[in-house]
């Protein structure tokens, strides 16, 4: 923390505040019946996307999944074009093809939209590093995945393929103890997943997903190594996924007492609480925030409300390109 | 009315009087047929991602876990491949592996030990494989790209795997006990959209459908309409409308795509002379071209129309209402693509 | 006869003379068209199990490695998944990847990332998968139930993905360069029966075959003989045949099954009355069976005989000669089923 | 091997040179153009396959793979059954329809015929483990794969469910040096690939494959923990592949040196030594063994060759059981 600007600092907590406001309106959407469409929770997950992707730079590239609203939003998706993607709009990525934060790629920002069979984007982005080494470009890859996906086996071949190409990039797995209702117990017999890494033999990590410091100058650690040449690297970030796999979903499942212990690690106000120890962050600078991130929400709304939805007749469209 | 109609009632022969039978849905009734057939099949079990505690994603497995223990309500990590290689292993010892697969969608991710195990082994070295594979499958309810697709095609193209998609509470239950004690491996497709879509009776008894048999929904003499899964109530629908404008359609619902019952539909079309085809899936390589490809070889001097076909087109299922509605055929399209057929 | 037919010696442009063209066979000429556009373009690399220095289970990569070094010439572990999982991503960032599937059968391992990633990525959200999926199809060569599958109607059925399968050794360079230079998604089986079963003329150029296009190999007015791969030559063997019997048959090589050239099996079809279409592929749900519907809800009053398949049985490839010859179509199987067709 | 009697030892060495001797037939019968396919050589596989196999009892099941013939040897399938199969006759297990090793199972013996899709062979010994946990079998199940197969996403989905059900099953892994051509060191990263059993939390260890008492020790001990509820094991057993990959392949992308080093090693002539110097075989004996074998595999030929060829009648039965 003692090596960022206060700057910086502040604009991490926008972005994850940022996060946060879009995530909640969206649900508030969703309850106001605005989205045909389920979506995915963040909460729990803010300090993880925006954390790593934070460290990107231009012409780097990006595979996030389902609860990395903080990496689309970092790396130049704007909230409007989120929200329509929701509403199933035209000014959507995927102009109303494809829903919440599924297909939410843009080519020219780098950011490559996903599919649901996990833990696809691992493969992505592996070919993504690779066009960069092809090319010799001095450029890095990101991507995520959850303790679930850690259990496919794509996640194995991409990792080893990752390894035995030397290939910078950054797997990052967000462990949030559950996929869907399954607890990590159910899923595997070890309560570290980065020790995998050592079966690659690659760099693991396995730090607090909620401490976004942590997760920045870890990632920063492997974007450096993988951009001289010193390959991918897995970082794993424990969290808790602190409401249902989706809106559908209450998630009785997970025990009280376990949400408890993670509530009081909410990664935004964690920040936040430290930023104000700190001196970094006063009242005013907070309201300043809060209300730039308001006023950019409801402008982002209204473009997408006022996006149409799809005609029809452009249904048989780019099926080919 | 056809075969394996149920009747309005039942006779009860443990309390000798006749009842009327409790009406489920299609989920309720699948819930019943897994409950019932563990209860009568020690060697029945299921498996797949959150069956267990939490009763699966569509709670076709709720209260299993609570009655038969996790040795026999099988929660696995997320690892398609595996899970339903466990269950063709299983099987082979004499087993009854339930699969689940969350969205039929993820079973690519289960490709191999499908296609390329369960349905070669028994032609291959005799073992036998009775794996079910249950899946919630199909669109109408904007769920996009990959929580709506009707691959059954992947399947019936893979000799060695029979094919099920019931279209109603009643076939539900009785074609997944057929599915359970068949001693091949069936894929059993669901179209989830009817899972919680209106009530009907289904027996408190367990019964069986017979795999291989299609069943007419509506007799008629001047189309047969051939169909399954959610597409049968749509095709209902239509024929409703035709009805009304003097045309009787026949509608079928395959209910087995493989093995097909090839002479009822043979002898439908031959009694119509003229067919029309209608899926959810895609058009091109959907199964409805080999039904037509079918019906063209053998009942070719019986047509008076061309075999039609009415499917999604050849896209992605996409999201947005509009577009998930001019993609996805309904009663409406039906009517159309009908009225031309019987005016040919 | 037909478009994209070579001439029998071509005109040198730089030495202003004409030349008898080189003789390659189909593996030579798959072979030439990756070295030169390798060299033609630096984004086109090739990848998978053993394609480096050892040159591919086939050669077909033979001499790359030399050429263009481990980067462009990669060799995989075995991880299809993986592998072309990286070919998406690489081709999304602007380069032309050219997978090697060792066996066309393995291509079930690696299916999410065709079928579920290259095949929707354009439609959901614009970007270009230009991958190129090249893999060594059918059978014929006592290989067994694992290394002779046709499993092609997995792909047709996947809307995005186009779908290529040469039959000559012109083809199979011109359409593997067309292959490469699409923007999309191209699945390219290659009949591994033909890589050294005869050569023919092949210009030295890189050219270009239209993907698309189906080809005329034999013109004809009694019968349409429809098909694709190894059975092209087997139905040109049948057509001789049934010449010297007096029946002309038209046959043609559809080349390119996603997208169809409709125009010209629809022309054929209305010209000639009847149609046999013919695949080494299983008979359920084959592509056939497309090309069937198609041909009977389009041409439907121009037919006087059933649109008819001939296809391999519904089992899996059987590995014994005996077992073998009565699976796969032949010349003779297609003279006995096309007398028919011509005597109904 | 102090702990095995003489009379075991021997049996060993049989199982060890019939299993070569099969091998050596096949290749002549090839090279005759009895088979219509192809095989694989089993050179330098012999200590592995027949030394964890003849650990198992009645009622084990086993899921070999393509270079495991002395498993299928030692588990009951007979000689003759196997040249049958590789001439395409109705004798064989598969009755003309497989070849080779492919679909040499017999349920009878328990013993699981495999695809091509490597490695399908671990996820059916897993569902063989689970029904005997489901049934309370003190029963085990054993399976193969290779170093190639190690980099496939479904080695890494079976071991991790295993770990998770804490299933009677082992792993053998036979680290061959080679996937085709593809050497170790283009596959992975690490040199011992048993270190990955640690990420699932299951015992690993790496042994020489060509010493067929360390294969037995090693996996007398998984066995013996696996059938004590200890749940799964990981064990490589390191040796080269001997032969090309298949009898097209004249595997001259091996290096001599290599080949060199591990023609010391020759796990059928380095158990003979060790038995001659321990006194345990004579000459006599030797002579003996031999000649059972050389009778055994010419009457097995006879078999074979005696069995018809399927009838193409046949050729659409079976597809449903
Ligand atoms: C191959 C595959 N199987 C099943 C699913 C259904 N599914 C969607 S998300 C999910 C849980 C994912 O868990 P995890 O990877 O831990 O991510 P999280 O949702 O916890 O962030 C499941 C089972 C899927 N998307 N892909
Ligand atoms: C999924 C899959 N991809 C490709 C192949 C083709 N193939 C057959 S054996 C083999 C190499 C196997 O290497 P390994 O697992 O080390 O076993 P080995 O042959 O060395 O004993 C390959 C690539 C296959 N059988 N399965
Ligand atoms: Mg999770
Ligand atoms: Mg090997």
């Amino acid at each position: 923390m003692h090596e960022q600007s206060s700057e910086r600092l502040l604009d991490l907590l926008y972005w994850m505040m940022l996060t946060r406001g879009v995530d909640d309106r969206c649900e508030a959407l969703f309850k106001q019946g605005k989205f045909p469409g389920g979506i995915f929770a963040q909460t729990g997950h803010e300090a993880i996307s925006v954390g790593s992707s934070i460290l990107l730079e231009e012409g780097d590239a990006i595979a996030p999944m389902h609860r990395d609203l903080g990496a689309y939003l970092v790396r130049g998706m704007s909230p409007g074009r989120i929200f329509a993607q929701a509403m199933g709009r035209v000014g959507a990525p995927s102009g109303g093809r494809d829903l919440n934060t599924h297909g939410l790629g843009d080519i020219s920002l780098r950011i490559f939209g996903y599919v649901s069979h996990l833990p696809q984007s691992m493969g992505i982005a592996l070919g993504a590093a690779y066009s960069f080494l092809y090319r010799g470009e001095d450029r890095v890859a990101m991507t995520y995945f959850g303790d679930g996906a850690s259990s496919e086996g794509g996640c194995h071949e991409a990792l080893n393929l990752a390894a035995v190409l030397n290939a910078p990039v950054i797997f990052i797995l967000e462990n949030n103890r559950y996929a869907y209702s399954t607890p990590l117990e159910k899923q595997c017999r070890i309560e570290n997943l980065a020790i995998r890494a050592e079966g690659y033999g690659i760099p693991g990590v396995t730090i607090d997903g909620t401490d976004i410091i942590a997760v920045m100058d870890t990632t920063k650690e492997a974007v450096e190594r993988a951009r001289g040449g010193g390959g991918p690297s897995l970082i794993e970030c424990k969290n808790l996924r602190m409401k249902g796999h989706a809106i559908h979903d209450p998630a009785d499942y997970v025990p009280a007492e376990l949400l408890e212990h993670w509530e009081e690690r909410d990664p935004v106000e964690q920040f936040r609480r430290q930023l104000e120890a700190a001196g970094t962050l006063d009242e005013e600078s907070l309201q300043s925030i809060k209300a730039r991130i308001e006023r950019e929400i409801e402008e982002a709304v209204e473009w997408a409300e006022s996006s149409p939805l799809p005609d029809p007749g452009t249904l048989e469209e780019d099926v080919f390109a | 009315m056809g075969r394996e109609q149920p009747p309005a009632g039942s006779w009860n022969p443990r309390r000798g009087c006749f009842r009327l039978m409790p009406q489920l849905n299609y989920l309720e009734s699948i819930n019943q047929a897994l409950h019932q057939e563990m209860e009568l099949d020690d060697s029945v079990f299921v498996l797949g991602e959150d069956v267990g505690e939490f009763g699966g994603a569509f709670k076709a497995t709720a209260g299993l876990w609570d009655k038969f223990g996790e040795r026999r309500v099988l929660d696995t990590p997320m690892c398609e491949w595996a899970f339903i290689g466990l269950a063709n292993g299983a099987a082979m010892m004499g087993l009854k592996p339930v699969v689940e697969i969350q969205f039929a969608d993820f079973i690519s991710t289960g490709f191999d030990p499908i296609v390329q195990y369960a349905a070669t082994t028994h032609y291959r070295w005799g073992a036998k494989v009775p794996i079910v594979i249950r899946a919630p499958w199909g669109g109408g309810s904007c769920a996009g790209p990959f929580h709506s697709q009707c691959k059954e095609a992947w399947f019936t193209h893979c000799p060695g795997l029979k094919v099920v998609i019931p279209s109603t509470p009643y076939d539900a239950k009785g074609l997944l006990l057929s599915a359970i004690r068949d001693p091949n491996p069936v894929i059993f497709f669901e179209p989830k959209h009817l899972y919680r879509r209106g009530k009907s009776e289904v027996p408190e008894e367990p019964y069986t459908v017979p795999i291989g048999e299609a069943e007419i929904r509506r007799p008629g003499s001047d189309l047969s309409i051939i169909t399954w899964g959610a597409m049968v109530q749509e095709a209902l629908e239509a024929a409703e409308t035709l009805s009304a404008e003097g045309a009787q359609c026949e509608v079928i619902d395959l209910r087995t795509l493989v093995p097909l019952d090839r002479q009822l539909i043979l002898d439908s079309v031959r009694r119509t002379s003229r067919v029309l085809i209608v899926h959810e899936a895609v058009r091109t390589g959907g199964f409805g071209a080999e039904v037509a490809a079918l019906l063209a070889e053998e009942a070719f001097d019986s047509l008076d129309a061309p075999p039609a076909r009415l499917t999604a087109p050849d896209t992605p299922v996409p999201y947005s209402p509009p577009l998930e509605k001019a993609f996805r055929p309904d009663a409406e399209k039906i009517v159309l693509r009908a009225r031309e057929l019987l005016a040919y």
